[in-house]
């Protein structure tokens, strides 16, 4: 039953993935006074590189091959597990599986940047090792704050527990902490610029440059439902007490999370790859705070 | 008894204080012979036999043979005196001085009450004094004096204890000193034949 | 018995003597070997009289299982010193560097070595035990000295000398305990004769005593080779003729250990146990702990070994001085363990420094390659003398500490254990960088050692490796036995 | 019993393995082949032999030595089986892949290498059987002894001799403190028997005093940082399915010998115990994981992983030893069960690790990953199993690093329960956020190793002739390699057997992690749904693969064009690859205060300064510990040394003055008794 659940809560992720990063896109637009592409341009990109013919390497082996499946997989098996209707999904959603899901997807995608032997690939991929390994403690903090007061790492239960107890000054240093490490984790200006083809600034982009046609549309695509899947934990673990009641409050909460995604990325400009540690650093100390207000 | 211990103490303080080595070895040969004649006077105090021929053998090997051998060595190498002791002649005596007092020091210390004081403690001090001349001698000769007249101490306290040993380990005993001096002269010729003086305090190749 | 065991005195001598009118080197092989098979089994015999028949006395002479422990390592050492001996003076001779008159005198001083160790074993009697033990200084002192070299010469000076004073002091301490027997009963009565002063020690004068054992501890001490009047050993160890060394350290060593003990005996029942044991203890730990440089910064193969012997005499004294039955158990195994040890390393070194025509530490390399089998059992001599499981040291060294730790004293087992580490870097480091490293151009090139030498290092190492995990009954008895003698049971 | 017969008949093998060398050495083929089949055999006994504990329960066997020390047995219990089992399973697959392997040493005295191979797991066999102090410690001493020779097999290059050296001297010094250990123990118990040492027999300081000694001598053999500085040098010294069993189970001789005292001997200890561990074990893991991250020789790269890895068993062991001296039994369990499964987990993987360094050592004769890459196209199997074991490291889902790390998280999760107050809290958070660390650099560093040297060109001549490693050698790396899946999605059997193996010590309940269902992890507080479960991760991601490929799929089967990889024009070649150093240049940047590497310079080896420009890029890492603790400390030995050799002046009128003053100051003293 819970399985059924949480893979039809998958798919909904999937689908609506796209959603919410053309939403990001539309609304940075517009703060910059652009008119920007339609809320739905990101749909239209991806099954046009659907339709694309790949080009590939002589150089690659099957690693770069399965990559984007395993990466696919991974963000999906990843969102089955973010308690939205399955709330209390026994045995399924964990905090640890969650990341180290995550990291699966990551190990392939790097080792597929690398497997090209070009240097721009192996540039990305080893920023891309260099950002998550800083991310990891961080989030990991981040969560702890709400795992050592559930007891717990099941996600169904935190949320719960989350969602029945009042704001305090708590959660708002646990809020903040991790919603640097989404920054970070997603890929996101000040820590990395997800369209920027810049050689000198890219990461994400680096790692993804020798894919063409769907592969590269698979990757985009799991790209944004890790992005959402991110931006979902941070409602569902971070933002205690709901407005509206149900599905409501969610979209509602993810749309607001996505503008001040925005806004954020807006009103900062990208820093230097060695001042990234000081960001997260700040994350770490927040959650440590976070943790003696409990 | 007691004048001979005096002659003893005298004998061996003027051990110290000789560098020619000729003088040294006679010196040795008229300490061992006060032994022999102090042996002779607990021989007579007791009148036991094996005493008598202690004495005996002590004039016999320690104031007749080595004392010849030695000189024949001192003959064969030439001008080699005493000349620059480690410890220079009037400390020594100064040194020696203290080894009396100590020795005494000791004696009624820790062995009260046996045998005749002086004679014990000159024996104690005639052991000490030989160490120090073993310690404070550069010349191959004076150190074997230095050995002897501990030798000679140590018998004397047996003397002045215990009346001397039984007869079979007394034998023992004279026996080693007989070879060690011989092999100490042997070796001391054969420093000489290698080419190198007799002064001890360059033997310093093996070290660490 | 009485007869075997003046035969057993006798032999040597009549070796000695008739190798002294050999004109060939195969004669003079042979009489030595057949006289050594001789006395080894003469000896052998009189253990095994004294395992089924217990402690035996014959006029001045008295053996019992403590001497029979000796004994049993004597019987070990002097075949296989002989036997080592054959090929390695022969190769000497045939090197040019020594004549056929310096090797006659060689196998007769030997054997003179050998007629004064066993005498020293065999004889009832403090002051003729004494004795013996001087002559040994004196028999050993030409064999140091037997290469007439310069060096050869100092040493064997330093070595009379500073034994000498010692064995004096010995001399002075037993003339004491004589005048406490004395004083007790007549003079004419067994003169030193220990089972005597055993009997009676209760009735000795304590202050007398005390003062007669310091001096002969000191005394002893010396030729012991305890820290600090173990100043003559690495010399003499040196630069001795190789068997020479290994009986040096395997038995003459053990033999004054032997002798401190006798004394021992006599003196625990009148002294304070508490001074007893700070002053072996002190000793033989002090004796460890200055062993530790020398080993740690070394140039000098033989001279290595010798401060291992320092170290592990230190060890032996540790293991009396702690004074319980298990400690001074172990302190006998560890004799023999040590004994057979050393003398296969120092045949090992003695083969090394003959193909290799020197000592000095930084010239010898690749072992392994040059002589794989000598370079073998030199690690295996090297991890068992440094105590590695499961080789015989390491049992014995097991049992000291352990019966330091049970009678209460765990500061310092393991501080001794920390010693024995610091000894253990520094052989190995030597050990390695000896039998490893590459092969040497022209040293040691065409490597040939005789079977005998062999024969008498695989016989050492073989029983190393055995004592490991084995310790026959026989033996083990019969250091129960000798252990309640040191006792004073 | 069965399994006592099985015991004698491999302690039997594996000494006929030893044997039989002697008489094969002329036919190397010969030697291969015999002493590694008597080998496996033994492996595949002792399997056996643990298999029989776990069924009919514990056996008392007696050794055939005759000791003063009475009679020196051994006897396996459920902790002794456990232990058994993995030497079986390593050992087995390491003797298939020695078939392999030792073609390489066929004229490099391979009779010497096989049977001191047999023997290393004879000692290994007997460290984790025997119920005697000397019999232990023999065993031990033996095992070291004898891996200090296979490090040093390879003698020619003097390196090895090097490590060997530093390897044989540190755990010498290990030995000490066990020994102190054990005396201590057996005087209080006055008895060397296991079964009468009572840590409730001895004084509470005694106590702090064996445990400290425990865990500086054991903590040696294992590697624990700061002790660890002769692993990242002998184990990439030795033949390499000799450091799969060094690593993969000589360390672990050092927890199990932790295991005993902490379990059995000493019994519940103070709280602080339990915390030195933690902080230890959580420097260990993350040092050991830095330096291999930045290492580019392969096998020092395990070596130092091996570090990072007891860190992580430390970790639930430190957890458990807290949970205990707390009372609670259910999550001292819990915990002790996850550093044993990790225990297991990392003897699986870092085997084949070792292994497949190995096979890439035989084919490209290099240990650098610098010199290699695109391995996976003339090595695929390898490859493979090279790739399974490092998702395994880096403890990825659905394998079996995974579980383990898993629970471990959820132990230190927990850990506020124990350590209770803020400090507590933060103290577990830390540990936590550094776990994750770890495990990140872990993944990090082995997407750089795999990267580097399967993907992408060879970068050396030698790598582009690499040729697939023999058949035995896959077949061994396979096994070990679809063990790591099983124990990744079929946890329930290695926490069964963890359940059994922990049932009889006291203060731990190890039941609470079994669960009815195969696939299911319970949560450690047996409340329903905090578990995990391996089946619906690996439904889950099967379902994501397949919508993957209906997504790719669903616009037809486009055309896919190949064609070289775009560098600005010119033919792309090696040296535009990115390499090793560089891809650990950032983590060097930002750990720069551990991982410190000084002179990073860039040669031009062309004198010409215009022309034909060519650049080597030198880096050379401080290793911290070295430099900042062991050379000081060697220097400083040595010296005193030196002073101290000043009394033997040669002078002899100084030596016959020593005895005087002895004699003298002796008198003195001796009037005072």
């Amino acid at each position: 039953m819970n399985i059924v659940l949480s893979v039809i809560q998958a798919l909904g992720v999937v689908l609506l993935a796209p959603l919410v990063a053309g939403v990001i896109k539309t609304v940075k637009a517009r703060l910059q006074n652009r008119r920007g592409p339609k809320v739905f341009q990101v749909y239209f990109d991806l099954i046009k590189l659907l339709n694309k013919d790949s080009v590939m390497s002589t150089t690659v082996s099957w690693i770069f091959k399965i990559t984007p499946f395993i990466y696919f997989a991974s963000g999906i098996a990843a969102a089955a597990l973010v308690p939205v209707v399955t709330n209390t999904s026994s045995g399924i959603g964990d905090v640890f599986t969650l990341i180290y899901l995550l990291a699966l997807g990551r190990f392939f995608l790097v080792l597929a940047s690398l497997d090209a032997g070009s240097a721009f690939g192996g540039m990305g991929g080893a920023r891309e090792m260099f950002i998550a390994i800083l991310v990891e403690p961080a989030l990991l903090l981040s969560m702890m704050t709400v795992a050592f007061k559930a007891q717990t790492t099941n996600l169904g239960i935190m949320a719960i527990m989350v969602q029945s107890s009042p704001l305090s000054l708590a959660y708002v240093f646990a809020a903040i902490a991790f919603f640097i490490v989404l920054i970070a984790e997603t890929g996101r200006i000040p820590v990395d610029n997800p369209d920027t083809h810049l050689e000198l600034t890219m990461i994400h982009e680096g790692m993804t440059l020798e894919y063409s046609g769907r592969k590269l549309a698979l990757i985009f695509w799991a790209a944004a439902v890790k992005q959402l899947i991110m931006i979902l934990l941070f409602i569902l673990l971070f933002l205690p007490g709901n407005v509206f009641d149900g599905a409501i409050d969610i979209v509602i909460k993810v749309l607001l999370v996505a503008m001040v995604i925005a806004i954020a990325e807006t009103s900062t400009n990208k820093l230097r790859l060695f001042k990234v540690p000081d960001f997260l650093a700040v994350s770490c100390l927040l959650s440590l705070l976070a943790l003696v207000a409990q | 008894m007691n004048i001979l211990t005096i002659l003893l103490l005298f004998t061996t303080l003027l051990l110290t204080r000789v560098s020619e080595l000729k003088t040294a070895v006679r010196i040795i040969a008229i300490q061992s012979l006060m032994l022999a004649m102090a042996c002779t006077a607990v021989g007579l105090e007791t009148g036991e036999i094996q005493i008598y021929v202690a004495a005996v053998l002590t004039v016999i090997i320690k104031a007749g043979y080595l004392p010849y051998v030695l000189l024949d060595i001192v003959h064969t190498l030439q001008h080699e005196r005493e000349d620059h002791p480690i410890l220079n002649i009037s400390y020594s005596s100064l040194a020696a001085c203290i080894a009396i007092v100590l020795s005494y020091g000791l004696i009624d210390q820790a062995l009260p009450g046996a045998g005749s004081r002086d004679a014990l403690a000159t024996a104690v001090a005639m052991t000490l004094i030989g160490l120090l001349l073993i310690i404070t001698r550069r010349q191959a000769v004076m150190q074997i004096m230095g050995m002897i007249t501990m030798e000679n101490g140590i018998y004397l306290v047996g003397l002045s204890v215990t009346k001397g040993f039984p007869l079979i380990i007394e034998l023992g005993v004279f026996f080693d000193v007989l070879v060690a001096v011989m092999v100490l002269s042997i070796l001391t010729s054969r420093l000489k034949l290698s080419g190198l003086s007799t002064d001890t305090s360059i033997l310093k190749k093996l070290k660490g | 018995m009485g007869e075997l065991l003046l035969f057993a005195l006798f032999l040597p001598i009549a070796t000695g003597l008739t190798s002294m009118f050999q004109t060939t080197t195969a004669a003079l092989k042979f009489v030595n070997l057949t006289g050594s098979l001789l006395i080894s089994s003469s000896l052998v015999a009189i253990v095994y009289n004294i395992t089924v028949a217990g402690s035996f006395s014959y006029k001045m002479l008295y053996v019992d299982d403590l001497s029979a422990v000796l004994l049993s390592i004597l019987a070990v050492l002097i075949f296989t010193a002989v036997l080592f001996s054959l090929s390695y003076m022969e190769k000497d001779l045939v090197n040019g560097h020594i004549t056929f008159a310096m090797l006659r005198r060689y196998y007769g001083l030997l054997n003179v070595l050998i007629f004064t160790l066993i005498s020293v074993l065999t004889v009832g009697n403090l002051g003729l035990m004494w004795v013996a033990v001087e002559a040994t200084t004196l028999a050993s002192a030409f064999l140091v000295a037997f290469y007439f070299n310069h060096s050869a010469l100092e040493a064997a000076w330093k070595y009379i000398m500073v034994c000498t004073v010692g064995i004096c002091l010995a001399l002075l301490g037993t003339t004491l305990l004589y005048y406490a027997q004395v004083s007790v009963v007549g003079s004419d009565f067994q003169a030193l004769n220990w089972l005597e002063l055993t009997k009676m020690s209760s009735e000795l004068d304590p202050a007398i005593v005390k003062l007669a054992f310091v001096f002969i501890l000191v005394g002893y001490g010396t030729k012991t080779g305890l820290a600090p009047m173990h100043t003559w050993l690495p010399d003499a160890h040196s630069q001795a003729p190789t068997p020479i060394s290994a009986l040096l350290s395997g038995v003459v060593l053990s033999c004054a250990a032997y002798a401190v003990m006798r004394n021992l005996i006599v003196v625990q029942a009148v002294i304070n146990h508490e001074f007893l044991q700070y002053l072996l203890i002190g000793f033989g730990v002090f004796s460890i702990a200055v062993a530790i440089p020398f080993i740690l910064v070394q140039h000098d193969l033989k001279r290595l070994l010798a401060y291992s012997s320092v170290e592990h005499m230190g060890i032996v004294i540790l293991g009396i001085g702690i004074g319980t039955t298990w400690s001074i158990y172990g302190a006998l195994l560890h004799m023999i363990n040590h004994a057979i040890a050393k003398s296969a390393l120092f045949y090992m070194a003695g083969v090394i420094t003959q193909e290799y025509q020197t000592k000095n530490i930084a010239r010898i390399r690749g072992l392994v390659s040059t002589m794989p089998l000598v370079g073998t059992m030199f690690i295996i001599g090297i991890l068992a003398i440094t105590g590695t499981p499961p080789f015989g040291i390491f049992i014995s060294k097991f049992i000291i500490i352990g019966a330091a730790f049970s009678s209460g004293r765990m500061l310092l087992g393991s501080g001794v254990l920390l010693l024995l580490a610091g000894i253990f870097a520094g052989m190995m480091y030597y050990c390695l960088a000896m039998a490893f490293g590459p092969k040497p151009k022209y040293r040691a090139a065409n490597a040939t050692i005789g079977k005998p030498a062999l024969m008498s290092m695989i016989i050492s190492v073989g029983l190393i490796i055995v004592t490991g995990l084995y310790v026959p009954t026989w033996l083990n008895d019969m250091l129960y036995r000798a252990t309640a003698i040191v006792m004073g049971g | 019993m069965i399994a006592g017969d099985l015991y004698y008949l491999m302690l039997l093998l594996f000494s006929a393995g030893v044997v039989s060398v002697l008489f094969t050495r002329s036919n190397a083929k010969l030697t291969n082949y015999i002493a590694h089949s008597i080998a496996l055999v033994g492996s595949i006994t002792a399997i056996l032999c643990a298999i029989f504990v776990f069924v009919q329960g514990k056996v008392d066997v007696v050794l055939p030595v005759a000791l003063p020390f009475g009679p020196i047995g051994g006897s396996i219990d459920y902790l002794s089986a456990y232990f058994l089992l993995i030497v079986g399973v390593v050992g087995a697959a390491t003797s298939i892949y020695a078939y392999g392997y030792s073609q390489e040493y066929y004229n490099c005295r391979l009779p010497l290498m096989a049977g001191l191979y047999n023997a290393f797991l004879l000692s290994m066999v007997l460290v984790f059987t025997v119920s005697h102090v000397v019999a232990f410690i023999i065993a031990w001493e033996a095992m070291s002894v004898i891996s200090f020779f296979l490090v040093n097999h390879e003698y020619e290059k003097k390196v090895n001799t090097r490590a060997a050296y530093i390897y044989i001297v540190m755990t010498h010094l290990g030995t000490i403190f066990i020994i102190t250990a054990f005396l201590l123990l057996a005087i209080g118990a006055g008895s060397m028997e296991f079964s009468q040492l009572k840590g409730s027999l001895v004084s509470e300081t005694s106590r702090n005093i064996i445990f400290v000694c425990v865990l500086i001598g054991f903590g040696t053999k294992a590697g624990m940082v700061p002790l660890h500085i002769w692993l990242p040098r002998a184990h990439p010294a030795a033949p390499s399915h000799v450091s799969a069993l060094m690593s993969g189970v000589m360390l672990k001789t050092a927890i199990y010998g932790m295991c005993r005292f902490f379990l059995e001997f000493l019994g519940t200890g103070p709280v602080w115990w339990g915390t030195l561990i933690l902080v230890l074990a959580i420097i260990t893991a993350v040092i050991g994981v830095l330096f291999a991250f930045i290492e580019h020789d392969i096998k020092r790269l395990l070596a130092y992983s091996s570090v990072e890895n007891i860190g992580i068993i430390l970790l639930g062991i430190g957890a458990g030893m807290v949970f205990m001296s707390t009372q609670q039994p259910v999550l001292a369990g819990v915990a002790f069960s996850a550093a044993l499964y990790h225990v297991f987990n990392h003897a699986l993987f870092k085997s084949v690790l070792f292994m497949g360094a190995g096979a890439v050592l035989q084919a490209a004769h290099t240990k650098n990953i610098e010199q290699l890459g695109g391995l996976i196209k003339k090595m695929p199997y390898t490859a493979v199993f090279f790739l399974v074991s490092s998702l395994a490291i880096a403890a990825l889902p659905p394998l079996n690093g995974f579980i383990s790390e898993w629970l471990t998280f959820q132990v230190l999760l927990f850990l506020p329960q124990a350590l209770v107050g803020i400090t507590g809290k933060v103290f577990s958070a830390l540990l936590i956020a550094l776990l994750g660390l770890t495990g990140a650099l872990a993944a990090a560093c082995f997407v750089g190793a795999f990267g580097i040297a399967f993907l992408a060109k060879p970068r050396s001549k030698q790598a582009t002739e690499a040729i697939e490693a023999a058949p035995p050698m896959l077949v061994a790396m396979g096994i070990l390699a679809g063990l790591c899946i099983v124990l990744g999605l079929w946890p329930r059997a290695m926490l069964t057997i963890l359940s059994q193996t922990l049932m009889n010590f006291p203060g731990i309940d190890s039941m609470g992690l079994v669960s009815h269902d195969w696939y299911a992890l319970a949560s450690p507080t047996g409340q329903s749904d905090g578990g995990i479960s391996t089946a619906t991760i690996i439904l889950l991601l099967l379902s994501g693969a397949i919508v993957a490929i209906l997504l790719h799929s669903i616009f037809g089967k486009g055309k896919v064009a190949v064609g070289e990889v775009w560098t600005c024009g010119i033919v792309p070649n090696y040296h535009m690859e990115y390499t090793a150093t560089g891809f650990s240049k950032s983590i060097r940047m930002v750990f720069k205060s551990i991982v410190h590497s000084h002179d990073e310079t860039v040669v031009n080896a062309n004198d010409n300064q215009y022309h034909g420009r060519k650049l080597f890029y030198h880096v050379r890492v401080r290793y911290l510990f070295d430099t900042a603790l062991y050379r000081p400390i060697n220097k400083a030995i040595i010296r005193t040394a030196h002073f101290m050799k000043s009394i033997q002046t040669g002078s002899v009128q100084l030596y016959v003055g020593y005895i005087m003053v002895v004699t003298v100051v002796i008198l003195i003293w001796s009037t005072g008794w």
